[in-house]
């Protein structure tokens, strides 16, 4: 692919379109918003901002600590009861909007219709919460007696100095059964990305590699950064079981507490969503000597890529073998599936501002379905994400990084066992195959646009200006996306539908896809006399 | 479905399980969006901002454009003064609203934030250009509910912009509440159709149930403007409609300006807007149109039509105070029995008023405030009812006990027909009596076996 | 439910099961109720009578009043004069209307009664009072269906009203059709809003719709006056919505009074009612309002809001001839697919109209006139369906194939809505296609598993 | 009970209203009018006209010959085709709106959804509808496989004098399949009424008595003139279960065509509708020697004199000991449950028009409830509905009536067995129980009005003058009079509600009754500024 349709249009100059909308801005704003901003060069080494913090007053797609904490990484746990401490909106918001589905086990325990807040009043906030706090574990654990309780602080707990971990502590004690608190107070950080750092840890500490019973044979791994959404778990899984590939726990779609506890016991990790979990997979790796993958099962070629990663990592031959047939059949259907919808597609162009992966993951899909990414960007990754992991170690650690705790993580003195010989593993990261990944950005042609933290105002320009034919975004954009008449999918709860991942997932989003961009409504935007000069029919009486 | 809600039900001091109500900021950011080229702005944490943006979007399917004071650490630390100037600098820059519309969060309350002596400066210092204004609400989080935030900022309305002025005989204010914007625009027609000038605020008819037309204007074109919120000063009188959302408004109007007002219901069904009507009325000498006692007589006539279908039904439901109110005086006239009445924003005044409704009809109706719906869950277990109407998070009881389910009051997640018609005054009603009738002749469809399947109901 | 219908199609010549029309008569009888204090009446035996006025009533819940020439058997053998003369005789003493519409039935016809003659001597003989009239409609009830009689009964009011004379520059004819009472006033809403001036013929808003009050009016305050009816030979042109139940009269005014006609669809769904407001515009030189406008972009609104739970679902649907063209239209433009499109009114025209709506859209798509619901249900039993859209005799296809229905067309007798609700116009399409949507979505909450019930749809 | 509400009040003179409302009439017309209004003096012997022409013009409740005959009486049979011969109207009209409910026997033949006709054309007309109802049988043999075929011929039918005995005698032949054909041309009589007798013949003649397989023991009878709307029949059978009596075949409500052949071997009849099934009951007592008792299974204590009648025929003490105790425990749980409605509607005044039998059965019921009727009449009875089967003697027959068949019957050759010893007999008759029918006007108390065939001007006065509490009607009056604010209570379809019948249906009815009498909805018909002048609130600025 030679250049994006950005440059191929001779009117439009990405360069000066970036001046332009930048210039919107207060002077020093617009200095900040330029280094968001990348016309993409492959030739060259280029670098972005990211995960740095948002200008007040920008409307902007972020969240906030709590959310990538209890919203993203722990909520889907659905066999513990997550208390929210705090007033009862954080609860309340992160209440079963997120679609990340549970099927519960054999002891039934789902909690995922749930929401449980301290519902904190001014009373609380005066004398301080912490009383309020024990008694509602207290009460959650009288009524259901959980295998586990969480607890998330929110912006006014760390005010007013509620110690969570105390409180947790303690009850656990009382009441024996485990409690985890999360410091996950929303003005933590400068989006979600803290509350994901913040659950990881815990997890970490408390739950992963407390319950080693049971052997694990087979072709073991861990799905992490797997949300579950729509269903997109149980997609994998299918094509999984047909490859002979046994998933032992998921971080943390459809996730069980005592699955995760026995997490250590896989051989390899595979890393979807790697903003959210990736330092999961590292402190697995250091603790446990799990190597990881990074993985997308979004897109045919994608799934297909990634299976073959898993394969080339169990180094076994009859997996292999088992592999490719799979592929072979799925890939086939799928294609078979998708073609009308490619052909409707084709040449169309997207653009993508979601989350801290998807935005990458879903560039395989619409390549599938022939359609061009032209714009792309993260609501809260971190450099990696756009430019690989090859620049963490430059990354610099300002104020907000520093609030969130990096865990000093040493090898399990009983559980650590290394899974590949020493060369075997530099062979598998030498190919690429482990411990790797390479970010957005190579990924996007000349030409095109990488835009970290897109703002309200940089998206209405983006629309005014390409005219892209269809927007992967969120809920909040998603309608002012389609008032301007650009349908637009939401990437974080895939509008209602899914699953997207696998083969299958793949063919589902061709067809979302192909309804929303070729849908005949669109055409109904304006009335015919919106669309010419009014005309004296025949019939007027002059 | 919720499997693991006992039956038995225990008394929690602590513990709220699945709300019947939410924040304060998130009412108060649906009452600015009703008026005209406001910009609602968040002063807290981002995720306030988000989760309310993303919520009212998911009500009303429309853009709901909010900013955020985007709050850190250090903010959390050292106050939010900062951030709230970075902020209006960037918002009338960048956005030009005519009016910025400050909220505060949980966490800019428990820092103490001073917003109007922040507001002061940030004028004294040039940062809000001429003709724009900042007005500002107090919303502790920890306080009340969504219906709270949103009595204060309508209150937030009269503070910044009435003005006193000679009254103008005949103009009427209404204050609407919590309600949706087609009820909104429902309250502008009856009240022009009776000959009436009024002054609807907030209003967010025009504003969150906009055209799909391929232009998206930042600032649609309802909302009350500036203009009109200045005149409300000069009004005879106002119409505050339900106690918990819209009193506080009216009462600082009287204070301030001088303008009588009458605590009114919500008009749902047929007494309540007999109370609207005569009110204005009574205010003004004017007369309900043709139209509007037709439409009284027809949705009198739904009633009288399906009472086979609706007489003793036994009703749970939950949803806003000043909804509950209305909502039940309403179905008791056609002969319903709400046997619980829930909201989850506190207030004795809501008890009170609810049973006093319910004292001859149904005498051991359970009403309360401050409850949730675990709690709703558990007594619908100890005695089923017919009838669910509710929020959409109604839905999950619904299913679990296998109960016919009408989506009333806020949030409606999960079908559509909320910002298109009303369910205010006699045309709501009629809309709202059909929605329940036809959800009964649905389930009774099902239920029936099929040898009693009726062609004619 | 209905068990006994195999899913094997057999061709049948004879055996009509389960009829998608009914006889011309009540069509009449509808159509004359449109006429302000006009009593119509019945000219053959007196089920006929009965039978029409208790169907009108199962369908609008409301008085239809009509008088019958209570044929009995010397009647049949030596023809109807004397009952039609007793009839007028005892009508305009008893019950004073001021037009009474005659129709004819199979009876009648078979004898071969001439009514215009009967009439004649009827008004010689001085059985008419002065300024009361009494027309005329030719309803073999063996030709065409309720549709046919409605178009007759209409044309009459052309044939014996219109008076030919100098055109009125900007007022507008609107025949609207077989249609309900909300539409016909939803009709005279949108052109009134225009500015422009319009007889709406019949017209049987406030007829069929009235309030409950405890006063009975046996002539309601609806209806088109005779006096209009007079004026429209003098209006500048006609509209007439829908082939089948408007083009006759609208053919006839033409010939008549020289009043040029335009034959649209009708306004059901966006482009229809797009069309609508354009042929208005064309002939007045009026604008839409901007109220319409929005209204447009809202059903817009909705059609993208929800196209997740439209697109590609397939779609059986039955009803009248007109109504059925123009909703094939607006489903079709909406990303649905409707599969089945089924009349019982005989009409080539009809299957040429929606074969070339569907054409590129669903081109195994089965239409056909002059089709019953047993052939339907069949179809169905072939190849299922997502929604199924018609009468309530679908009921009973609906639960013996499980599918969800929404109630559409005549008549309705097991839900409420249609008296009050239009489903023409921008803002019908709100109403109509809210409720497919809504009844798409309680099934899919039906039929989800625990783990994907959704609380956002 | 001394005189009826009407006459205690002094300013209503029932005499002067009949006077004024017939004077609204033509002449002519109001001389007819008057003999159809008698204001009840029991010390007379009073006449009324009834089953005699509906005058043109005037708006009745009445129906044709059709509908007494397909709709009544043909129609409810569950398990035949009913093919109507004619254009689509009749058929359509009659379908599925009389809530007789049926339920399919063992071989699951359930024809009640569905609506037959030959959809007559003008072809059909002008050169005759006998090919195509030959086609028409025949196609629905085909299709259905049906035990027996009805048809059904309508107005036009008549006139084109196509034969549709013949037609059905042929197809008979040829499908080998019972055709009953049936010439209830809708212009035949001067109401259902005639239909109802068309109906009775041919089913006396050719379905009564053609099977005769199978003992009957016990205490069998069959339930005449029961239409099973709502499930009356069911909850009758209920009791009768409870009692040991066996119903055998019912005409024609939940009716199977296989049941009714054997309806000759039951002992005895039970007659509701005397009006629309008389001719059936004498019928089957002169070919097969069956008596029949007129029964009234509406209202508690009717329920309970029409059980013991039962009893009373049947003459075995177990039989009456069960009946009684049955009586014991139902009166005494029905009456436990109406009390407090009964409370609510004690000394309400109602009116009924309806039918040609419940305008007389739900008197009893509404005595249970405390209630007065003031004012009844039918809509297609005859003199003997009202003043008793003593007249039927002296009934004149006018030209309408001589157009339905009264048919010859004698004693079956082969089937014809007493019942009952001649002396028995004479006894049950003599004390009334057997054959024996005394008509509404006996339970009309001084002062009361008796109408038929009430009129809608009529009916309008009546309200205006009276203001009953509640009306019973039908469909078409519903409205007319509940727009003056007055309850309708539709005693044809039980607006949708049921069953009525028994003793569980009289507490069913009077839940139904106090409903719509004291719904508090009544109270909202006057807004409130127009119950009291204008007030001026203390706001208004003057």
């Amino acid at each position: 692919m030679s250049g994006s349709r950005l440059t191929q249009n001779p009117a439009i100059d990405p360069e000066q379109f970036v001046k332009d909308v930048c210039d919107l801005y207060p002077t020093k704003v617009a200095k900040k918003r330029l280094k968001h901003f990348i016309v993409r060069d492959p030739s060259q080494e280029q670098e972005i901002e990211a995960n740095v913090r948002t200008v007040p007053g920008i409307i902007t797609q972020r969240g906030c600590c709590f959310a990538g904490c209890k919203g993203v990484v722990i909520g889907p746990i659905g066999d513990m009861v997550h208390i929210v401490h705090g007033p009862i909106g954080c609860a309340y918001y992160s209440w079963g909007i997120r679609r990340n589905m549970f099927k519960p086990r054999e002891d039934g325990h789902n909690f995922l219709p749930y929401c449980f807040s301290t519902d904190m009043q001014d009373q609380d906030v005066i004398f301080g919460g912490e009383k309020k706090l024990r008694l509602a574990i207290e009460e959650a654990y009288n009524i259901f007696k959980p295998k586990a309780i969480s607890v998330h602080a929110t912006c006014p707990v760390g005010l007013i100095g509620d110690d969570v971990q105390a409180v947790a502590k303690e009850m656990s004690g009382k009441l024996g059964v485990q409690v985890l608190a999360f410091n996950c107070e929303g003005y933590k950080g400068v989006s979600q990305s803290g509350g994901h750092h913040i659950a990881n840890n815990k997890l970490f500490e408390h739950i992963v590699g407390t319950d080693d019973s049971g052997e694990e044979q087979g072709f073991t791994v861990n799905l992490l950064g797997e949300y579950n959404i729509g269903g997109d778990a149980w997609e994998i899984e299918r094509v999984f079981e047909k490859c002979g590939i046994r998933v032992l726990s998921t971080f943390s779609g459809n996730a069980s507490v005592d699955e995760m506890r026995r997490a250590h016991l896989a051989q390899v990790n595979l890393v979807m969503c790697h903003r959210s979990i990736n330092y999961m997979a590292e402190m697995m790796e250091t603790a446990f000597g799990i190597p990881w993958i990074k993985v997308n099962f979004i897109g045919i070629r994608g799934m297909a890529k990634s299976l073959r990663k898993i394969a080339a990592f169990f180094e076994d031959p009859d997996l292999t073998k088992k592999v490719e047939a799979v592929i072979e059949e799925e890939v086939a259907e799928a294609e078979k599936e998708i073609a009308a919808f490619r052909t409707r597609l084709q040449g169309r162009t997207v653009m993508l501002f979601v989350g801290g992966s998807r935005a990458h993951h879903y560039q395989d899909l619409f390549k599938d379905l022939g359609m061009e990414t032209v714009v792309a960007g993260y609501e809260f990754a971190h450099k990696d994400d756009y430019e690989g992991r090859k620049v963490i170690p430059n990354l610099k650690v300002d104020a907000d990084s520093r609030n969130i705790e990096e865990l000093k993580v040493e090898a399990d003195p009983t559980r650590y066992r290394p899974r590949k010989e020493p060369e075997a593993l530099e062979r598998l990261k030498a190919e690429c195959i482990v411990d790797y990944y390479e970010g957005m950005m190579p990924d996007m042609p000349e030409g095109t646009l990488v835009i970290d933290d897109v703002s309200h105002v940089e998206l209405e320009k983006l629309i005014e200006k390409f005219r892209p034919d269809l927007i992967c975004s969120g809920i909040k954009d998603k309608y002012i996306i389609e008032k301007f008449g650009v349908p637009s999918k939401q990437l974080h709860n895939y509008d209602y539908s899914g699953p997207y991942a696998g083969f299958k997932g793949a063919v589902n989003f061709g067809k979302d896809v192909d309804m929303m961009v070729n849908n005949p409504a669109w055409k109904l935007l304006k009335a015919p006399w919106q669309k010419s000069p009014l005309l004296k029919a025949k019939l007027a009486v002059e | 479905m919720l499997d693991m809600t006992p039956k038995e039900i225990v008394e929690r001091q602590a513990l709220r399980i699945n709300p019947a109500k939410t924040c304060q900021p998130i009412g108060a950011m649906y009452a600015a969006l009703g008026i005209h080229r406001c910009l609602p702005h968040s002063h807290g944490s981002q995720g306030c901002c988000s989760y309310h943006r993303s919520h009212l979007t998911r009500h009303y399917r429309e853009p709901v454009v909010a900013s955020t004071s985007s709050f850190t650490e250090g903010a959390a630390v050292f106050g939010g003064a900062p951030n709230l100037r970075q902020s209006l600098k960037t918002i009338f820059q960048v956005y030009d609203p005519d009016v910025v519309s400050v909220h505060t969060t949980c966490l800019s309350e428990t820092i103490g934030d001073d917003i109007p002596s922040m507001i002061k400066k940030a004028r004294d210092d040039g940062l809000i250009p001429e003709n724009k204004w900042v007005i500002h609400a107090n919303c502790p989080s920890y306080v009340g509910s969504h219906i709270t935030g949103f009595s204060t900022m309508t209150r937030a309305m009269v503070d910044y912009f009435s003005d006193n002025g000679d009254k103008v005989k005949g103009r009427i204010n209404v204050v609407p509440g919590f309600v949706e914007p087609p009820d909104m625009a429902e309250i502008k027609r009856v009240v022009t159709e009776m000959g009436v000038e009024s002054i609807v605020f907030p209003d967010t008819s025009d504003v969150l149930n906009t055209a799909m037309t391929g232009d998206y204007r930042m600032y649609p074109n309802g909302g009350v403007t500036v203009r009109s919120l200045m005149r409300t000063g000069s009004s005879q009188a106002t119409l505050a409609l339900g106690a918990f959302a819209s009193e506080a408004a009216a009462k600082l109007l009287e204070t301030k300006c001088g303008v009588p007002f009458q605590l009114l219901d919500l008009p749902i069904g047929i007494s309540a807007t007999d109370r609207f009507v005569q009110a204005i009325m009574d205010i003004t000498g004017a007369e309900p149109s043709s139209g509007m006692v037709d439409d009284r007589g027809r949705l009198l006539d739904i009633v009288t039509d399906m009472q086979h279908y609706l007489y003793n039904k036994k009703v749970a439901l939950f949803g806003d105070p000043d909804q509950m109110v209305a909502l039940t005086d309403f179905l008791a006239s056609a002969g319903m029995k709400p046997l619980y009445v829930i909201t989850g924003t506190p207030g004795k005044r809501f008890e009170e008023r609810v049973r006093g409704i319910l004292k001859d009809v149904v005498p051991g109706a359970v009403v309360k405030a401050a409850a949730d719906l675990f709690y709703l869950h558990q007594l619908i277990k100890n005695e089923p009812v017919d009838l669910l109407i509710g929020n959409t998070y109604g839905k999950y009881i619904a299913r679990a006990e296998n109960i016919p389910f009408v989506r009333f009051g806020f949030p409606i997640l999960d079908r559509v027909g909320h910002s298109y018609f009303p369910t205010l005054g006699y045309r709501g009603g009629m809309y709202l009596l059909s929605n329940i009738v036809n959800t009964l002749l649905e389930r009774k469809d099902q239920d029936d076996p099929e040898e009693r399947f009726e062609l004619v109901m």
